[in-house]
Formats: structure tokens, C-alpha cells, sequence
């Protein structure tokens, strides 16, 4: 067991601590919820790629470094703590790039990863519908077979970064009409163009009026079939195969905890230490320390060959609660200056918010922990 | 002792509630977050009329208080609806007026109380402690009061508008200049004074915020389906909103509570524990309607959005806290 | 509204204030769960007795005072400020007195409440059995028809204070066979001697090794009609009208926790006003304040006719919670000194963590709750 | 970097699981709370045969030592089997010799660190921060040791023996007086030394409790049936004890990450994450078992009545939060 870098590893680390510190934008970029600055991230995103740190796990041919799961990590504690901006580009990154390595054609990846990598491309994720929440096998968008692809229509939500993006991912009905009792057959996983004729895009703000995420209304857009992922009908086969593999990991990188703990640490020291505010402070930089370890040793796991299954769920109800608490005790430090916050506590604390709700609720997280890793009965929930 | 509210006290709620209901208050909430106050100010026309703004203003000055039973009383319902404006600074600013008055200094009383009583003046002041010094929804108000030290001025405006977690409300800072009240010690009992009341206030106003947000969620739950049945037949989701039931049932009685006996101790208990109630009902509102409560399109948000700023205004838990120790002398 | 007293209750209050200053013994008595601290405790209830003190809610005849709730609250406050000893009294006193005042005939209470009164007769309580906990209407022991009265068999657990005490109360199945369906019916409501034969008692230790309950072993054991509450088979009724009456109000007292947050604050202050505990010191205090505000509410309806229902819910969650974490402050408060804690800290502790469990689980308060004050559905929990 | 258990460390735990399985400590714990000491020394010597009490021995003593990954896996394993005596002491005192021996003044470690490493020698000695300052177990403890000043003392035995929360846990004070065995500032340093050692097995030994508090409640959530239905298929129970499981999952990369950096900051993240698991998993435990679980003749007491002491001893949380933060200089 051990937690020391090879040479190389910290010469990696230290190439990416010089070109973070020569390219990081001295201010920070606008909000990427808005055109402005959606527009500032997609150029930072190019920025990224020409020195090759957009995709640094990828393979070389696709803009990457080929980085292992090792490198990803120190590559991301190095990115936050230079207080790099926000990824525009994480949905098709941690979301469909998976899929497209595991599932895609060589044709498909030539395509789609390139475009990706530099920003020129953003992706936007579409699986929620109105009616199916947290339970997506109950999906009803539904894709029908046309010459040469197949006509999406339905209505998707929840679509984050799509009221900015080029393209959109998701899973859409393409058998018979559902069958109760086995609600994931059917599903076909496909991409498509947000800018297609059928395609409407209604931003919804969030909490704070941003515009995070879209309803997408879908009426009869066409997908040639070059653009569905698989064969058809595995699509949800297809879309949890990818949850379940090292995204569990890499859906909040421990960089940007240990980021945020040491930004709290010096707001905390800055107001003068205040001894009630102490322990919730020491629980932050604790609890970043923890989440990087667990990482690591899921990391090493990972490494070693051992797939992350159900113990990404203790992940997520983690950092989802661990970035709430976080931001609790910032606006707390902040006192009755709180409610004027923004930037990086005031839309960090919206941000967190979604996290406990977002990529499987915490209740549902609760319900595979308590299933799958203890063995408890199925209940009815 | 009896401590349960009277027939005329449930009848007050009762009619604040049905004119608030029927007033539609989500629509002048969104009016006021755009810069639109005429919604707004009719309201607080009609609530003025039925004497929400006469409860700390004495009987020569046009009011009927000082009532703060009655005050805490209507200032539930105004949370329990979302009324956007200063309506916690405008009871603060006539509370210290009032106060000046019984010191003595009852110029400015005579001057400006009949107007905030009758409803015709919207008044705001900073808050007496701590904080950045904006008066709430400055660029609103009619009537924008400074504390300088020991001396109370009329501020000729406010400066800038700055943005709060709640876009229903606008901060700014009183403009310097004005005119010279009142000054002495008299200013400085009467801030005090003017004090208790806001954190009255906004413990009833966080209150109703809290039983707003537990009662769409409560309906949500019932209305809302996943895996085949009403997401509140989940234990999770059960457990949860009883937590949340249990939070503001016990919030309630410290604000009568400290409406009756009006103690520093009291009023920051109160304080403390409705701004946390409201802070837990947000949380579990927004948890269990899920990615919709995270909208601002939904009217959910307009209570979510309000819980965090009331917890934080005119004392701070942590400023409670320490009332409440400060002033502890044993039980009972 | 009004928070007043009248001058009859504040006299009624200076009376109480002053006999217990006279008498309550100056050293703690031993703890009531030994063999020695039962005796002493008992003493305690014949001295409370004496002054008339003990069942201030009776009525006169059966050696109390006839004071409605308000009064007896005033004297609940009095009692814990003055430091008295816990109350080896309270099975009889708060589980089955209520019960006698509405079910049972006026010979049986001019029979059992005056030495109930004097402490003469300590009553245990046996509800539950080894199978039925929270699931009270799956009970086994039986009650058999004979000659003039009944014969008990079956085991019973978790009989607080029956490890000394003379006599205990509880329900039996005396109709037929558990009907699944209607496991309600068929119960009776008894009281039976702990020194009968046929009865085995074995103490059990609690976490502390002190033995707070007992179970009971009982073979064939006679009961007289006499001893019968109510009408045979209507047991579970009457059992649950009493828990809905004001007994949700009485299960713990506001006093005591308006004495307990005292001595945390003097413990606070002593230590030198650990700004680290300080908002836990606070909440402590506001929670005593509160309940006891809460309190003051309820017995405000009760005295107008309202029922105590579901609301008596939400005060066991709260207080049961509550007493835990003012024991949790006090014992960081203690720190490392804690672990050597007994008395009011250590013991108190150990006691306060039987709160969630016992008179109804927590978690199926909050099914109540969230099924009868909120209208939530049925679950299968 | 991989930090992962090698198969080595992993076949350690596993066989130390298996031994301390076998000999049902439960019965050792029991009598060790009632003054007879023996099956437990039984036990202690069977640990020092495979070396456990050899891990923070120099090589020169009789030791394998220092090696606190492997302490930190075996700690586990004894807090995981409730194991009684001043396990954490006798490493502690361990690592205060061989330390002292490493600054020069190795007259004490020879004479003393090989009884120790072989398990002929059970050592007690206080916490070197705060507390009132008792060694545990001096009682049944070949060697008591104590700290005073920059003094360490050989003590001659120890003064009555006071009660802890878990009667497996016997405090007492050394008695004054003894022998004189070093002086100075590398009695100051070793003191230190052996504080941090202490710090790593008893966060070893609260995650090892969490563990088995959680198997125990788990297994009878999957037995016990209430309402017709195994109580484990409520939500209610599900969610905690899931919860629970997160607790200690976090605490245990901590646990062997302070091993292996010994870093203070470390150490202290790690004991005090650790140790409010243990007491989150003994709530749960608690509460779901019920009464039942409120009971000393269930063994599930013998770990129930240990999480709490584990959580104060050698550093409370918040001595170990303020650890924390007293080295922070920036992350990663």
C-alpha cells in the first residue's frame, strides 16, 4: 500500500502546474449558465486542447495524452487548484465519451471524440423526460424507423447545457410500446443535432435565473443511423454500462474538493478563525482529504482490474452532501454578507443544491447501497 | 394561561390568508423581482387597509399596537404567501419611531408614523446589527431611514442596487446626506426597540415561509409518481417531511412565545429557530420535488429562494445564539 | 394568547417551591435501577405522599390535589429545579392511573390508586413480548378463563422497573387464535401480582448493567375478575385511548428539560464557555424553551376539550431527540473526562438513549406523522 | 501509487480475524470487565505470537517494527473482535521507548521493548494530551508508565480503580513515585511520537467497532420481522444503515492514509473521522435493534459501550479537528 508519485507521475504534475499557471485566466470567466460566457468557456476549451489538457485520459489520435486513471486524478487536483474554469465540455466528456470507447464504432469515434476535444463541439445530455424522473426505464420519447435513420419526437428535460450546446445524447424508445414489466427493453441510444429541423430548445432557469438546463421538444427529428450508438434496443443496457464503470470516480473530481476546502480555509482565516465556525471548517479540509483517498483507492482498484459498481453510489451521497456542507459553512463565515454572495459561494451553493437530486437521487443511491453492498431486502421503496 | 391564539387572532389569519390567496401573490413576487413594484404596492395597500401595518405604531399616530401577537400573527401569513417588499423593515421603522416618541422625541412620529400606519408610506432601514448596511428594497421605498452612530437620519435615497440570493429582494445602501432626525440616546433605545420587532417579524415571516414549502411539497408528494406509485409512500420521503413538520411545530410556539413576553432572549430564540425551520423545509423541498423544484419557473422557488436571506437577516443564527446565552439566568 | 399565571397558580407554585426546598434530600439517592436506590425512591414517593405531592392531578380522595394540567406543569417545572429524585412511581402514575380514571369501576381505583399515591404499590409495566415490539398487536400471552378470574401464561420483556416493583399491568390474548387479520381483537387488559406464583422475574441489565427492566416468565398465573380493566376483549382500546389522551403531554415534562439545559449551562460556564459548544449550549436551552412553549399549547387545547392526538407524534420524536443531544453536549463538554462520567451525565446519557426506542419507536412516529398530520399514504413502511 | 492492501497485509488481517473468531472474544471481554483478566492475557499472548505487539518495535528489540500499516490492519481486526486491555497503551509505550532509543537513550528500550514485542509485557500508560490523565487497565498492566514533565517514570503500580462508560475500559491513576527512567527533550519528543501511534491504532480500533456494529445490525435487520416483513426492507432502516456504511468507508482511506504519511494532520483526520463513525454506527445499531440492542447481555453492548471512550481517548474530536487545521498550508 502507497500513496508516493513515480518520476514520472510528478514530472506529468509539474508540466501541467506550468502551462495551468501560464493559460488560467487571470479573472474569472463569466458564468457558463450564460451566452457570454458559455461562449468564454467553449474558447478556454480550445485553449485546453491546443495544449493537449482537454482530454488528458484519452488516446493520443483523439487529442488526449493517454493518461491512466492516476494521472487523470493529479491532472484534476492541478486544474482546481489553479482555479481553472468550469468544464463546458463534461457532459460529452465523463458522459458520452465512455460510451463511445465502449460501445462505438472506430468510424463513430473518428468522428465525434476530435470535435469534442477541442470545444467546437459541445455536448448536451438528454435522458430525463417530465414523467420519468429518477425512473428512466419509464421513458417515452420514441424513435421510429425512417429510409437511412430514424424520427425522434417526445420531450425531453433536464437537458444540462443545452440551452448553449451543438449536440445532444440520449436514449429513446424504439420497441413496442412499453411493457410494464420490462420497461428497459426497447431503448435505442443515439445523437443528435440540437440545431435539426423539429428540434425546439426551452432554457429553464435554475434557482438562481441561469439557464442550466432545457426542455427539448423532439418532433420527428431525423438521426441518420451513422448517429445511433449500438444496436438498436440495447440502449439502456447500453447507458448503464457506462455508469457503472470508472465515471462513479470521475463525476466530481477530488481536486475540486480539496480546491474548495482550502479556498474555506482561507476565508475562514481571513474573518479572524472564528472558533463557532472551527470544526465545520476542519470537517471540510477532513472530508476533502477523505474523498481524494477514497478516490485513490478506488483508483487502484480500478486499476488493478476490479470494476466500481454499487460503491459509486457511496461516492455520490458523499461529495453531493460533503459540497452542500461545504457551502453551508462559507455563507455561514459570510454571515448576513451571504445574501449578496456570488461567484464562487453564492453560485457554488446553487450549484451543490443539485447535487443530491442529479445522476440518481440520493434516496435512490441510498437503496443500491443499502441492496447491493449490505444485502437488505428489496423493499417497495 | 392560555396559551393558544384567540377567536380574533385565528380570524385575523383567516382573512390575511383569504385576501393573499386570492391576490395571487406569486405574480406580484415575479413583478417586484423584475423591477415592477405596482403589484406590489397595491397589496400592500390592502394590507394596510386591514391594519398589518398599524400593529406597531401607537393609537395617536394612526395604529392600532402595540400588538405583536398580532403582528407575528400576520407576518406568518405574509411569509406563508411570499409578499415581496420591506415589510419587516417597515414595521422596524415604526417601531422605532413609536419609540422615539414615547422618549419624548415624538416629531418625526407625528411627522412620518400616519403614513406607514395608513399604508401610503413604504418605509426601510438597514439593520441595527452587523451586516453590510443595506436597506431592504431602498430603491422601493418611500421612506429610507439611516442610524448614524447615535443619530437617525432621513436618507435622500439609496446608492446602487446590489443582488441577493432572492431576486425578490434588492439591497442597497441608504445615500449618505439626509436629514437629521433625532439624535441622543433616545435613537439608540429606540433602534434597540425597533430591533425586537424586525427579528419578530422575520421569525414569523421565516415561519410561514417554512409552512408554505412544507405544504406544496407535502402535495407534491401525493400528486407525484415513480416506480409505480405517489412518491410520499416512500418512508424516505415520509420521515423526511415529518422532520420538517416537527422543525416548524416547534418554531411556532417560541414565536408567540416571544411576541407575549417580547424578552431579548426569547425574540432571538424564536429567531434562531424559524430561520433554521424554513432553512430544513427548503432543503427537503427542494430534495423531494426533485430536478423541478430546482426551476425557477416553478412558484416553489419564491419560497425556496427567501429561506436562506430571512435566516440571515436582523441576526444571524449565530448572533441568536448568543442573545440567548447573554441573557440566560436559569430555568423557568 | 397569554402566558400568564393567576395568582392561585403562582401561590400553587411559591407552596411547591418552598415544601420541596424542605425536603428534597440534599445528596442524590442512588439510582433508582439498584436494589438499594428502588427503597430510597420509594421512601421518596411515601415523603412526596405526605405533603400531598405525588399525584398532584388526582383527585383529593385518592390523595392528590385535584390541579388541572397547568398546575401540574407548574409543579413538573418545580420538581426537576429543585433537583428531586426520578420518580419510581411513574408506570402506575403516567400509564396506568390514566387508564383507571376512564375504564376502570370505582372500586377498583379506590382499591389500587391510594397505595399507587403513596408509593406503598410500585407498578411495572407489561406490554411488550420478545416477538412484539413496535408491532404491539402480534402479542401471544394468553389469558384462560377460570373460575372466577383468568390464568396468564407467556413471556413479556422490556417491564421497566419490574426487576423491584410489586405489581404490573398489561394486555393479554383472550380470544381466539391471532386472527392475521384482526390481530387487535381478543385482548384484555389485566393487572396481576409480580409476587404471584407462577411469575418469574429476571431482571435484565440495560447498557449499563443496570437492570431498568425485567422480563417475565408466566406460568398459569391467577387473576381475579377483579382485576380486570374494562370489558374482556376490548383491551387493545383501551390500551390506545390512553395513549392518545394527554399522556402525550406527560411522558416527559418540560421541567425536566427546563432543569437539565440549567445544569449545561452552569457546566458550559464552569469549563471557561467553550466557544466551540456554544451554539449546541444555545440550542439546548431554546429546545427546553420550546418544548415547554409546545407543552403549554397542548395542555392550552387539552384544558379547552381538543383531543391530544397524532401531535403527541411529533413531541416523542422531539423530546426523545432532544435528550440525547443535550447528554451529547454535556458529555463534550466533559471531553476526555467523560468517559468516567456517572450521574446526572453518564447515567442520564445511558437513560436518554432508550428515548427513540421505547413508547414507540421514532420511526413509526414519524410514519403517524407523516400519515396522519400530513396525509402522506400508507407505505408498506 | 496504489493505494491498495498488498496481499500480504490482506492475508494478515484475514488471519488475525480467523484466531480472534475462534477464541470468542466475547467471553474475554466479559470477564475482562469482571476483574479476571485471564482469557484476555490468553488472547494477548496469541496476538504477540503473530507479531501485533511487535509493529512499533525496532528490529534491535526484539520488533519488526515500525510498520503502522500493518498496525493500522490489525487494529482494525482487534477493534472489529472488541479485544480488551490497554492494547492501544502498550504501542503507544512501545513507541515511546523505541523512540528515545533512536535519540540515544536506549537503556530503557533494552530492557524493557522486548517484553513488550514478545507479549510477556502489557504495558498502560495515560494519554499524553489533557484528560485526567488514567492509565488504562493499570490494574491488570505489567508496566505502568507515566509522563512528568519531560520525566518518564517507571510507576509502582497504580491508585484505585475508577468505572469507564464500557466496563471493559478500567481507569486508574498511576501511582506516584517509581523509578526515574529518562529525562529531556527526547522524552518530550518520544512522548509526541508515541501520541501519534496511539492516535493511528485507536482510529484503527474505533473503525474496526464501526464495522462490527454494523455486520451485527445488518444481519438482525435481515432476521428480525415486524409489521410482517423483515425490518430491513423498511427505507427508514435501509437509509441509515447505508449512511452508516458511507461513514466508515470514508473514514477508512483516511485510517491507512495517516499510516502511511504519519503526518499529524493526518492522524487527527483520521481518529476523528473514524472515531464519529463508530459512534454513528453504535446510534444506528442502537436504534435499530431496539430494545433488544439496549440490553448488556446482547454481546452487541460490548461494542456499543466502546465506541464513545474510543472517540475522547488519546484526542477528543475537537482536539483532533483543531489538529487539523493547525497544519493546514494549502491542499493536495
Amino acid at each position: 500500500m502507497d500513496l508516493s508519485y513515480t518520476p514520472e507521475e510528478r514530472a506529468f504534475r509539474a508540466e501541467a502546474r506550468e502551462w495551468l499557471r501560464a493559460h488560467v485566466p487571470a479573472e474569472p470567466l463569466p458564468s457558463l449558465e450564460t451566452e457570454e460566457g458559455f461562449a468564454a468557456h467553449r474558447d478556454w476549451e480550445a485553449e485546453l486542447a491546443a495544449g493537449r489538457w482537454s482530454v488528458v485520459s484519452w488516446p493520443e489520435r483523439y487529442g488526449g495524452r493517454g493518461a491512466d486513471i492516476f494521472r487523470w486524478l493529479l491532472f484534476e487536483e492541478e486544474y482546481y487548484a489553479a482555479g481553472a474554469p468550469g468544464r463546458v465540455s463534461q457532459n460529452g466528456i465523463n458522459l458520452l465519451a465512455p460510451t463511445l470507447f465502449d460501445h462505438a464504432t472506430e468510424e463513430q469515434r473518428a468522428r465525434v471524440l476530435p470535435s469534442m476535444a477541442t470545444g467546437e463541439v459541445i455536448w448536451a445530455q438528454a435522458w430525463s423526460e417530465p414523467g420519468s424522473g429518477s425512473d428512466l426505464a419509464s421513458l417515452t420519447s420514441r424513435a421510429v424507423r425512417t429510409s437511412g435513420g430514424w424520427l425522434l419526437s417526445g420531450q425531453k428535460t433536464w437537458s444540462s447545457r443545452a440551452a448553449f450546446a451543438d449536440r445532444a445524447f440520449g436514449i429513446f424508445r424504439t420497441g413496442p410500446e412499453t411493457d410494464p414489466a420490462r420497461p428497459h427493453r426497447g431503448l435505442t441510444y443515439l445523437m443528435f443535432d440540437l440545431r435539426a429541423p423539429g428540434v425546439t430548445v426551452r432554457p429553464i432557469g435554475r434557482l438562481d435565473g441561469k439557464p442550466a438546463f432545457a426542455e427539448l421538444f423532439l418532433d420527428e427529428v431525423f438521426v441518420p443511423d451513422e448517429d445511433v450508438i449500438g444496436e438498436p434496443g440495447q440502449g439502456w443496457r447500453i447507458a448503464m454500462s457506462t455508469t457503472g464503470n470508472e465515471r462513479g470516480l470521475m463525476l466530481r473530481s477530488p481536486g475540486r474538493f480539496l480546491a474548495a476546502a482550502d479556498r474555506l480555509v482561507r476565508l475562514w482565516r481571513a474573518g479572524g478563525e472564528d472558533r463557532g465556525l472551527r470544526d465545520r471548517v476542519a470537517d471540510a479540509v477532513v472530508g476533502a482529504r477523505a474523498y481524494q483517498l477514497f478516490t485513490a483507492g478506488g483508483a487502484a482498484r480500478f486499476a488493478s482490474g476490479a470494476a466500481i459498481g454499487a460503491e459509486s453510489s457511496l461516492n455520490k451521497v458523499f461529495w453531493s452532501e460533503y459540497d452542500i456542507a461545504l457551502h453551508e459553512t462559507a455563507l455561514d463565515l459570510l454571515g448576513d454578507e451571504a445574501e449578496s454572495a456570488d461567484g464562487e459561494w453564492g453560485e457554488g451553493y446553487v450549484f451543490s443544491l443539485a447535487g443530491p437530486i442529479y445522476a440518481g437521487t440520493n434516496e435512490i443511491q441510498r437503496d443500491i447501497i443499502a441492496e447491493r453492498l449490505l444485502g437488505l431486502p428489496k423493499g417497495r421503496r | 394561561m392560555r396559551f393558544l391564539a384567540t377567536r380574533e387572532q385565528r380570524d385575523f389569519a383567516r382573512s390575511l390568508d383569504a385576501m393573499l390567496t386570492a391576490a395571487r401573490t406569486p405574480t406580484a413576487i415575479r413583478a417586484w423581482a423584475a423591477g415592477d413594484p405596482s403589484p406590489g404596492r397595491a397589496l400592500w395597500s390592502r394590507l394596510a387597509e386591514v391594519g398589518v401595518f398599524a400593529l406597531a405604531v401607537p393609537e395617536p399616530y394612526e395604529g392600532m399596537g402595540p400588538l405583536p401577537v398580532e403582528l407575528a400573527t400576520a407576518f406568518v401569513e405574509l411569509g406563508r404567501h411570499g409578499m415581496p417588499g420591506p415589510v419587516v423593515e417597515t414595521v422596524a421603522a415604526s417601531a422605532l419611531l413609536a419609540e422615539l416618541a414615547r422618549r419624548g422625541e415624538d416629531g418625526p412620529a407625528k411627522r412620518l408614523l400616519p403614513g406607514i400606519a395608513m399604508g401610503g408610506t413604504i418605509a426601510t432601514l438597514p439593520p441595527a446589527v452587523g451586516g453590510p448596511g443595506y436597506a431592504l428594497d431602498a430603491d422601493v421605498a418611500d421612506l429610507v431611514l439611516a442610524v448614524r452612530g447615535d443619530e437617525l437620519w432621513l436618507a435622500p435615497g439609496h446608492e446602487g442596487v446590489r443582488a441577493s440570493a432572492d431576486p425578490a429582494r434588492r439591497l442597497a445602501l441608504p445615500a449618505p446626506g439626509g436629514e437629521l432626525l433625532a439624535a441622543g440616546p433616545a435613537v439608540t433605545a429606540a433602534v434597540a426597540q425597533a430591533g425586537g420587532w424586525a427579528v419578530l417579524a422575520t421569525a414569523a415571516q421565516s415561519l410561514g415561509v417554512g409552512l408554505t414549502l412544507l405544504d406544496r411539497t407535502v402535495a407534491y408528494a401525493k400528486e407525484r409518481r415513480q416506480f409505480g406509485t405517489e412518491i410520499g409512500s416512500f418512508q424516505a420521503v415520509k420521515h423526511r417531511l415529518a422532520d420538517t413538520l416537527i422543525a416548524l411545530e416547534f418554531a411556532r410556539p417560541l414565536l408567540f412565545g416571544a411576541a407575549l413576553t417580547f424578552e431579548s432572549a426569547d425574540l432571538a430564540a424564536a429567531k434562531v429557530t424559524a430561520g433554521e425551520a424554513a432553512c430544513t423545509a427548503a432543503r427537503t423541498a427542494l430534495q423531494i420535488h426533485g430536478a423541478i423544484g430546482y426551476t425557477e419557473e416553478l412558484d416553489l422557488s419564491l419560497w425556496l429562494r427567501k429561506a436562506r436571506p430571512l435566516r440571515d437577516a436582523w441576526g444571524t443564527p449565530s448572533w441568536c445564539r448568543a442573545r440567548v446565552l447573554d441573557a440566560y439566568d436559569g430555568g423557568s
